[in-house]
């Protein structure tokens, strides 16, 4: 089956983008679901709708896959207006979170369901099916009912049942959330080596971050609604625009500083007593004033009290990670309480003075409380 | 204190209530109660109960009457204190224990816009037309009516019913249903389900005075007489009252208004009726009257020949339709 | 969504489809709403004249105000017992193995499938061998056999879907199996009984056959108070009370529907 | 510690109505192997002679109406609650689906009398149906519901619905959205997706709605009674007949218990022709 | 209310064990819950039961509450045998996941009502549920019901609530498994705090490695009804002690080697060419020949490729986790993938030729496929 889809796919991989959002919103019954969003997906991208519970990330994957009518807005799909389009003429693959086999139907039954709409033919389907069984390493499974299947195992069938559609976009909707760890992120791997492998363009709809980091091209992190920020995971986990995608993707630690000037390159601020200069990759920097500076635990570090240019700290609790620990620390000039991780073995203790060293470049500025400029 | 007395429910009972009960009230102060029932039912539960009887006074229907005097449910009257007993017509003095209260005809109700043009039923015959299928209805709980017609019109003895079988059976294919009791009777007729029906005369009247268009025919072979009873339960231990309350049945006033409010036909001869009353079918004022209309089955036969005749009619006429 | 000729035809047909059934259920109760009004004791349609003169016949006839003084009193106890006895059991059902269990539970839940004729029948036998008078008693008793399946399914369901935790907190606080039932579970429990409640009580009110069988002319229920009615008169009296018992109901069911949301009680949502 | 607190107090009143159902049931068992003595409510010795009579025609007869009116009954509850059940777990608008639900259970708190003289007026002779229908110019002689298994059938059909639509609407309600949703990605009309997902999925609800249906069409009586007008006897019917015009307990006694068997029986079979139904949906 | 407890708790913190539970075992109808288990709980100590699903935490726990009956073994709380003694007179404080507070009274009923079943006068109990009420810091919520509490606040009456009657143990299962992360961490920092300055013994139920470890005095680790190693946190991480023990609690990379000889010290090694000497903590080794060594991806290092005692391997992904990338390596000596850490800048792209350095001391060495000798 690979061998059929991937040049297909190749070939389409051209300028137009696989799925084209323009201003699509929806609203139920008085409550904003969504915002309207525009948003285009690469041929072959992996896409990922990153956000919190109730944010609008399967509100928009319906509106895709057709099972919602937007109340505004237009959708293309390779070019295609489908806005009027009924779910089962979209050409779309979804895999739901719990897989949604159908329960009376053994595994091949299931992945042929697809072939059967389309009228395949009998011998056709069965090979069809056959190929897209050994695919997702499941071909001794065929007679199989879906609950004498392991998680792991429903969700190949579930893949397997998109794929073999040949659909011209991939929807998923959380379908790892319900596996544990272990299983979870044996699966993220494979579902990212087929994505490759097919060239498939993905729509992937989760609220972990690290699930979304670890596979997406490029990430949407939403909230509310709407669309905080586009990008490859770097530019979101790097240079987040706002204190929203900051601090739900990844740790945040988040200093009260004064911003004084910039130039072309570099920021003044003073923290506390400390004044520093720092590298900025921000265009848009909030008016002179006081300010909040961002940065990861893993671009600030701990220093001995007192050091120059370190902010004073100090070491609130420290807790054992096994690999790492985490210290925590109180800091004046620090909104919360400031995170860092060191190796377990030069853990600080409790009451320990200590100073923290912020990147010479990288972190962000945004107004108070606020959002980036 | 109260006596009870055991009737057929709905419209009978309001009778009852509305004319003897009332009357009785009046004179003794004592209130009157009710249990109802249908005329078998009511047999029935009265042998289950001989020992604790439920009612003082038991109304029922002159053949039915018969067997719960054979089977000892009746005290036997003592006529002397029943003053109004007196002009009690002869075909009301049933038995030593059970006699009239009114009387009345079983005969042809129909709804003349829903029969063939023209159709009156001068004769019984004309319910064996073949224009009537699937119209007519009768009782379930009474055949005699019927079966003693069949039996007149082949010329043979009641006592040999058996004979006339053949011109019963051929009356089936005209039965669209047999009605269960009174009010059944009105629905079907009202309804149109049956527009002939062997029925009670005063039903008939009833659903006149609702402004049903039902003719009631008295064909010529007579119809069939029916006389309601009234019986002092064995083992009362209101024996007094039981016999004021049959007085007060038999008083020509109460009498009178039984006639008027539901047509059934005085069984003395001093009630005095209002002409248009009086000249009604099934109402008889004169002994005459008593006579020439009337097709008469003896009550005690009709008493011993009742179950063998409702079997029989269940399962050849009603059943398997 | 624009869609094809063949879906316009199938949600078209699908509305008329549904209209129709809809019409059907509600027939009966259109027509018997118009024919209480009719003047006239014959049907007709559509009536000639109209009054309300069923109506008032319906409030006055004794045996109506009786039998429903009796249908109440008939299914306020019959659904206490069954309360009683059913939430009892439930919770034995629930909690406990036990031999017999599961023969206790068939003959419990035997009333389900055995039609109410022979259960009228049986306790008719039953109480004349024993020579018990027909009070009201066997009417309930009768009841209370007829509804305790549904509340030992309902109060099962609660116990199923209830927290043992609850339970399980108050004993680490040192609450005795007593205290726990009646300052836990008997609180938590009391939505579930109280519907569970409301249901017997309903269905014990409203059923006619078994009740046939055992009752006599003192206790008769509202439902064999009407039953007589149409048995011994021919006019629409009953039209009058029926069209009085369908607004009663469907109000109590608003009623239910805004405070409880039905889907949720019958669980279809 | 008592491990089982409260095992004897909560069990004691139930056992004591198991009792009297037990008690009941053999009372019913008992009295269908005596003798009927005319007159007498106790039953005379013991004898088959119950069973030999409902050999007869009329009984025959009955047993035939009962189940005919059953599996009509079923089918036609089936055919009309399952839209109805569609529409009220699956209509868009929530205004729609109170309603339907308020109108489909109303009935069902009605009892049988409400509903069955309900009928009678819309079904009989110079009822709203034929009135109508003579009216209108569309037949000219009144169409016969009255005393016809076609009038018992369709009042059965409205007793037994909304206990029908409750339980499939439950049914219903409790399939996985996306399992539908998931057979429309892959290409499938409305049509198929009701045909190879809802309806096989659904098929448990259907079989325990229809059992639901049967065991009440069996018990019901006063439908039967009062529209079937002793035209269309069913077991119902006849014991009541049996037990209280001629106070035959010993016979109503077997009647009751045959049609209990049947009962059984036919539930019993149903079921396990249902079960090889659930594998059937699969292959479509 | 702490003033009254903690002298308490300090007196008793003596010799015996505040639980002992001497083979205590369950069966649910033929399938073993629990083996019969050996264990001794210290005064004040906090003790984790971590393990898989279905490794029979919850039943231990119930046992210990009394909510289940053992087949066999005894168990004592403070010296007493409480075997036979029903939950509610066992006097021990539980928190549930959920934390189960009665929903149909207020915060202070809830608090209180531990104490109304011990008759406590009204006064006492009102000034009692206040004082707990302070040390949770929700004295102003005592009137609220606690649908009308966060998730946290919540967690915090459950704690209130067991913490009132002054329980001789606190027993928690699973309390924070249904949290968001942020939340989860602020309450574990709580219930930590509090438990320390109460010195209340405590036993604790998770399935998530990184609670036990930075809450736990000892962790007993368990897999399918056993407690497969206790100790303390470093123990279990650094010292694992088979298998199952060292890859559930962290990451493992896990090296086919053969064990050639050992001294006082050092063992000596083979690595598929490379030979290696390690300096170990295990007592026990399994015989010379082929064994399973396990290290920690912080104790290896990614080093060039050919880099003189190190391993080959080859990177076969990289994975983006925002603060530093995972390495995946396909290496011949190793049984899986083996997994390093690296910084997101430093992450080398597929397909690149590398060295693992394993570390000089510190791995364990198992028998083949199995456990440590
Ligand atoms: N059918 C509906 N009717 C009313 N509100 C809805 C409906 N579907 C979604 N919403 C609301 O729209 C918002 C967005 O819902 P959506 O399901 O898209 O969230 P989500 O991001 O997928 O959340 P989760 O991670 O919890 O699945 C939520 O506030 C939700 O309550
Ligand atoms: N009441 C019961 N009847 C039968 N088996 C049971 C019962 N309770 C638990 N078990 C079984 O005993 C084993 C241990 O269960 P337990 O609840 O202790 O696991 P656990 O470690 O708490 O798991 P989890 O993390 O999922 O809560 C499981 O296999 C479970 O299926
Ligand atoms: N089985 C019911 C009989 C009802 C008959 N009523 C007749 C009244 C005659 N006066
Ligand atoms: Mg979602
Ligand atoms: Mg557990």
């Amino acid at each position: 089956m690979s061998n059929e889809i991937s040049p297909s796919v190749l070939q389409n991989n051209t300028q137009h983008p696989a799925v084209q959002i323009d201003g699509v919103g929806k609203s139920f019954s008085g409550t904003v679901a969504l915002e309207p969003v525009w948003l285009k997906i690469r041929q072959g991208e992996f896409l990922t709708l990153l956000g919190p519970s109730g944010c609008g990330k399967t509100t928009l994957l319906n509106l895709i896959a057709g099972f919602l009518e937007a109340d505004c807005g237009e959708l293309f799909i390779n070019r295609d207006l489908v806005t009027q389009v009924p779910p089962h003429r979209r050409e779309i693959g979804i895999v739901f979170q719990n897989y949604a086999l159908f329960p009376h139907m053994n595994v091949a039954q299931n992945v042929g369901y697809g072939l059967r709409t389309r009228h395949v033919s009998k011998a056709e389907t069965a090979e069809r099916v056959r190929e897209a069984l050994e695919l997702v390493k499941l071909g001794d499974f065929a007679d199989r009912k879906p609950n004498q299947l392991s998680g792991g195992q429903q969700q190949r069938v579930a893949l397997a049942r998109a794929l073999v559609i040949r659909p011209k976009v991939l929807l998923l909707d959380e379908p790892f959330s319900a596996l544990d760890r272990n299983l979870r992120t044996a699966m993220q791997v494979e579902l990212k080596e087929i994505q490759t492998r097919l060239g498939l363009t993905t729509v992937f709809v989760t609220h972990d971050q690290s699930e979304a980091l670890s596979m997406s091209d490029r990430i949407a992190v939403m909230s509310r609604g709407q669309i905080r920020q586009i990008g490859s995971p770097t530019d979101i986990y790097d240079r987040p625009q706002n204190q929203f995608v900051s601090t739900f993707v990844g740790d945040a630690n988040l200093f009260s500083v004064t911003l004084l000037d910039r130039d072309e390159t570099f920021v003044r601020l003073t923290v506390g007593e400390t004044q520093l200069q720092l590298e900025t990759y921000q265009d848009d920097l909030p008016e002179p004033g006081p300010v909040t500076l961002f940065a990861r635990p893993e671009q600030c570090k701990l220093t001995q009290a007192g050091q120059a240019g370190s902010i004073p700290a100090t070491v609130a609790l420290t807790v054992y990670q096994g690999s790492y620990a985490e210290v925590h620390l109180d800091c004046a000039a620090a909104d919360n309480r400031v995170m860092q991780r060191v190796p377990a073995s030069e853990a600080p203790s409790a009451g320990t003075k200590v100073g923290i060293a912020l990147p010479s470049r990288g972190p962000a500025i945004y107004k108070l409380n606020g959002e980036v400029e | 204190e109260t006596l009870t007395v055991s009737s057929w429910g709905g419209s009978f009972r309001d009778l009852i209530d509305q004319t003897i009960a009332k009357k009785f009230t009046e004179e003794t102060g004592v209130e009157v109660e009710f249990i109802t029932g249908g005329t078998i039912d009511r047999l029935n539960q009265a042998k289950l109960n001989r020992d604790m009887p439920e009612s003082d006074v038991t109304f029922t229907t002159s053949h039915i009457g018969w067997l719960y005097t054979n089977d000892g449910l009746f005290e036997e009257l003592d006529m002397s204190k029943i003053p109004n007993a007196e002009n009690l017509v002869e075909q009301a003095k049933i038995s030593p224990a059970h006699i009239g209260a009114w009387a009345y005809v079983y005969t042809i109700g129909y709804l003349p816009d829903s029969v063939p043009e023209g159709m009156t039923f001068d004769s019984w015959n004309d319910l064996w037309s073949p224009e009537l299928e699937g119209k007519i209805a009768a009782p379930d709980f009474d055949p005699s009516h019927i079966i003693s017609v069949a039996a007149k019109l082949e010329g043979v003895d009641i006592e040999n019913w058996q004979d006339a079988s053949e011109k019963l059976l051929a009356l089936k294919p005209n039965f669209k249903a047999f009605y269960t009791n009174d009010a059944n009777s009105q629905q079907l007729l009202s309804t149109g389900e049956t527009p002939v029906q062997i029925m009670l005369s005063m039903n008939a009247y009833h659903m006149q005075s609702e402004g049903l268009d039902v003719q009631i025919a008295i064909p010529s072979e007579g119809a069939v007489l029916g006389v309601d009873t009234m019986g002092i339960t064995a083992g009362t231990d209101q024996e007094e009252l039981a016999y004021k309350f049959i007085n007060a049945a038999l008083d020509p006033e109460v009498q009178a208004q039984i006639a008027e409010i539901k047509k059934g036909s005085p069984v003395v001869s001093n009630a005095v009726l209002p002409d248009e009353i009086a000249a009604l079918p099934g109402i008889f004022t004169t002994p005459e009257q008593w006579e020439s209309e009337t097709l008469i089955i003896p009550h005690d036969l009709r008493a011993e020949k009742t179950a063998e005749w409702r079997q029989w009619f269940s399962e050849n006429m009603i059943s398997n339709n | 969504m624009k869609k094809s000729l063949f879906d316009h035809l199938l949600d078209w047909s699908g509305r008329v489809l549904l209209t129709m059934i809809l019409g059907f259920v509600l027939l009966p109760f259109l027509v018997v709403f118009i024919a209480s009004f009719n003047d006239s004791a014959i049907l007709s349609f559509p009536p000639k004249n109209w009054s309300l003169r069923w109506y008032s016949n319906a409030i006055e006839y004794r045996d109506f105000g009786k039998g429903l003084i009796n249908s109440l009193k008939v299914s306020a106890i019959a659904a206490t017992f069954a309360m009683i006895a059913g939430s009892g059991f439930a919770y034995v059902l629930n909690r406990y193995d036990f031999s017999l269990k599961s023969l206790l539970n068939s003959i419990l839940m035997s009333p389900l499938i055995i039609p109410n004729f022979t259960i009228g029948l049986g306790l008719l036998i039953l109480s004349t061998a024993a020579s018990l008078p027909r009070t009201i008693w066997l009417v309930v008793a009768v009841h209370v056999i007829i509804v305790l399946p549904f509340v030992i399914r309902s109060v099962y369901v609660s116990l199923q879907n209830f927290e043992r935790r609850y339970e399980q907190a108050a004993e680490s606080l040192g609450a005795a199996p007593l205290r726990v039932l009646l300052t836990i579970t008997l609180p938590l429990l009391v939505p579930g009984l109280i519907s569970g409640a409301l249901f017997a009580a309903i269905l014990s009110f409203n059923e006619f056959t078994a009740s046939l069988f055992v009752v006599n002319q003192g206790t008769q229920t509202f439902p064999v108070a009407m039953y007589n009615y149409v048995r011994e008169y021919a006019d629409p009296t009953l039209a009058a009370v029926s069209v009085i018992y369908v607004i009663a109901v469907a109000a109590l069911l608003l009623v239910v529907h805004k405070f409880f949301r039905l889907e949720k009680v019958l669980n279809v949502e | 510690m008592s491990k089982r607190p409260f095992l004897g107090w909560f069990s004691l009143p139930s056992v004591l109505i198991a009792f009297a159902i037990a008690a009941s049931f053999i009372a019913i068992v008992q009295y269908s192997f005596r003798a009927y003595v005319p007159g007498s409510l106790d039953p005379g010795g013991f004898t088959l002679d119950n069973f030999t009579t409902l050999w007869k025609t009329v009984y025959g007869q009955a047993f035939l109406n009962t189940v005919l009116l059953c599996l009509w009954t079923a089918i036609f509850t089936l055919l009309i609650g399952y839209p109805l059940a569609y529409a009220m777990v699956r209509a868009q608008s929530v205004k729609l689906r109170s309603a339907i639900l308020l109108i489909s259970l109303t009935p069902l708190f009605l009892g049988e009398i409400v509903r069955t003289y309900s009928w009678i007026i819309v079904l009989g002779n110079r009822g709203f149906v034929n009135a109508t229908l003579m009216q209108m110019g569309f037949i000219d002689a009144p169409i016969n519901f009255m005393f016809t298994m076609t009038g018992v059938v369709i009042a059965l059909v409205h007793f037994t619905l909304p206990i029908v639509v409750v339980m499939l609407a439950a049914a219903l309600s409790h399939i996985d959205m996306n399992l539908e949703r998931a057979a429309t990605s892959l290409g499938a009309g409305r049509v198929r997706v009701f045909a190879s997902i809802t309806l096989p999925l659904s098929i448990p609800g259907i079989a325990a709605a229809t059992s639901t249906a049967f065991a009440w069409t069996f018990s019901a009586f006063a439908t039967p009674q009062m529209i079937g007008g002793g035209k269309v006897q069913t077991i119902s019917t006849l014991v009541y007949q049996v037990g209280f015009a001629s106070f035959n307990f010993p016979l109503a006694a077997s009647l009751s218990l045959v049609g209990l068997l049947f009962t059984i029986a036919v539930l019993a079979i149903f079921n396990t022709g249902i079960r090889r139904l659930e594998k059937f949906g699969a292959h479509s």
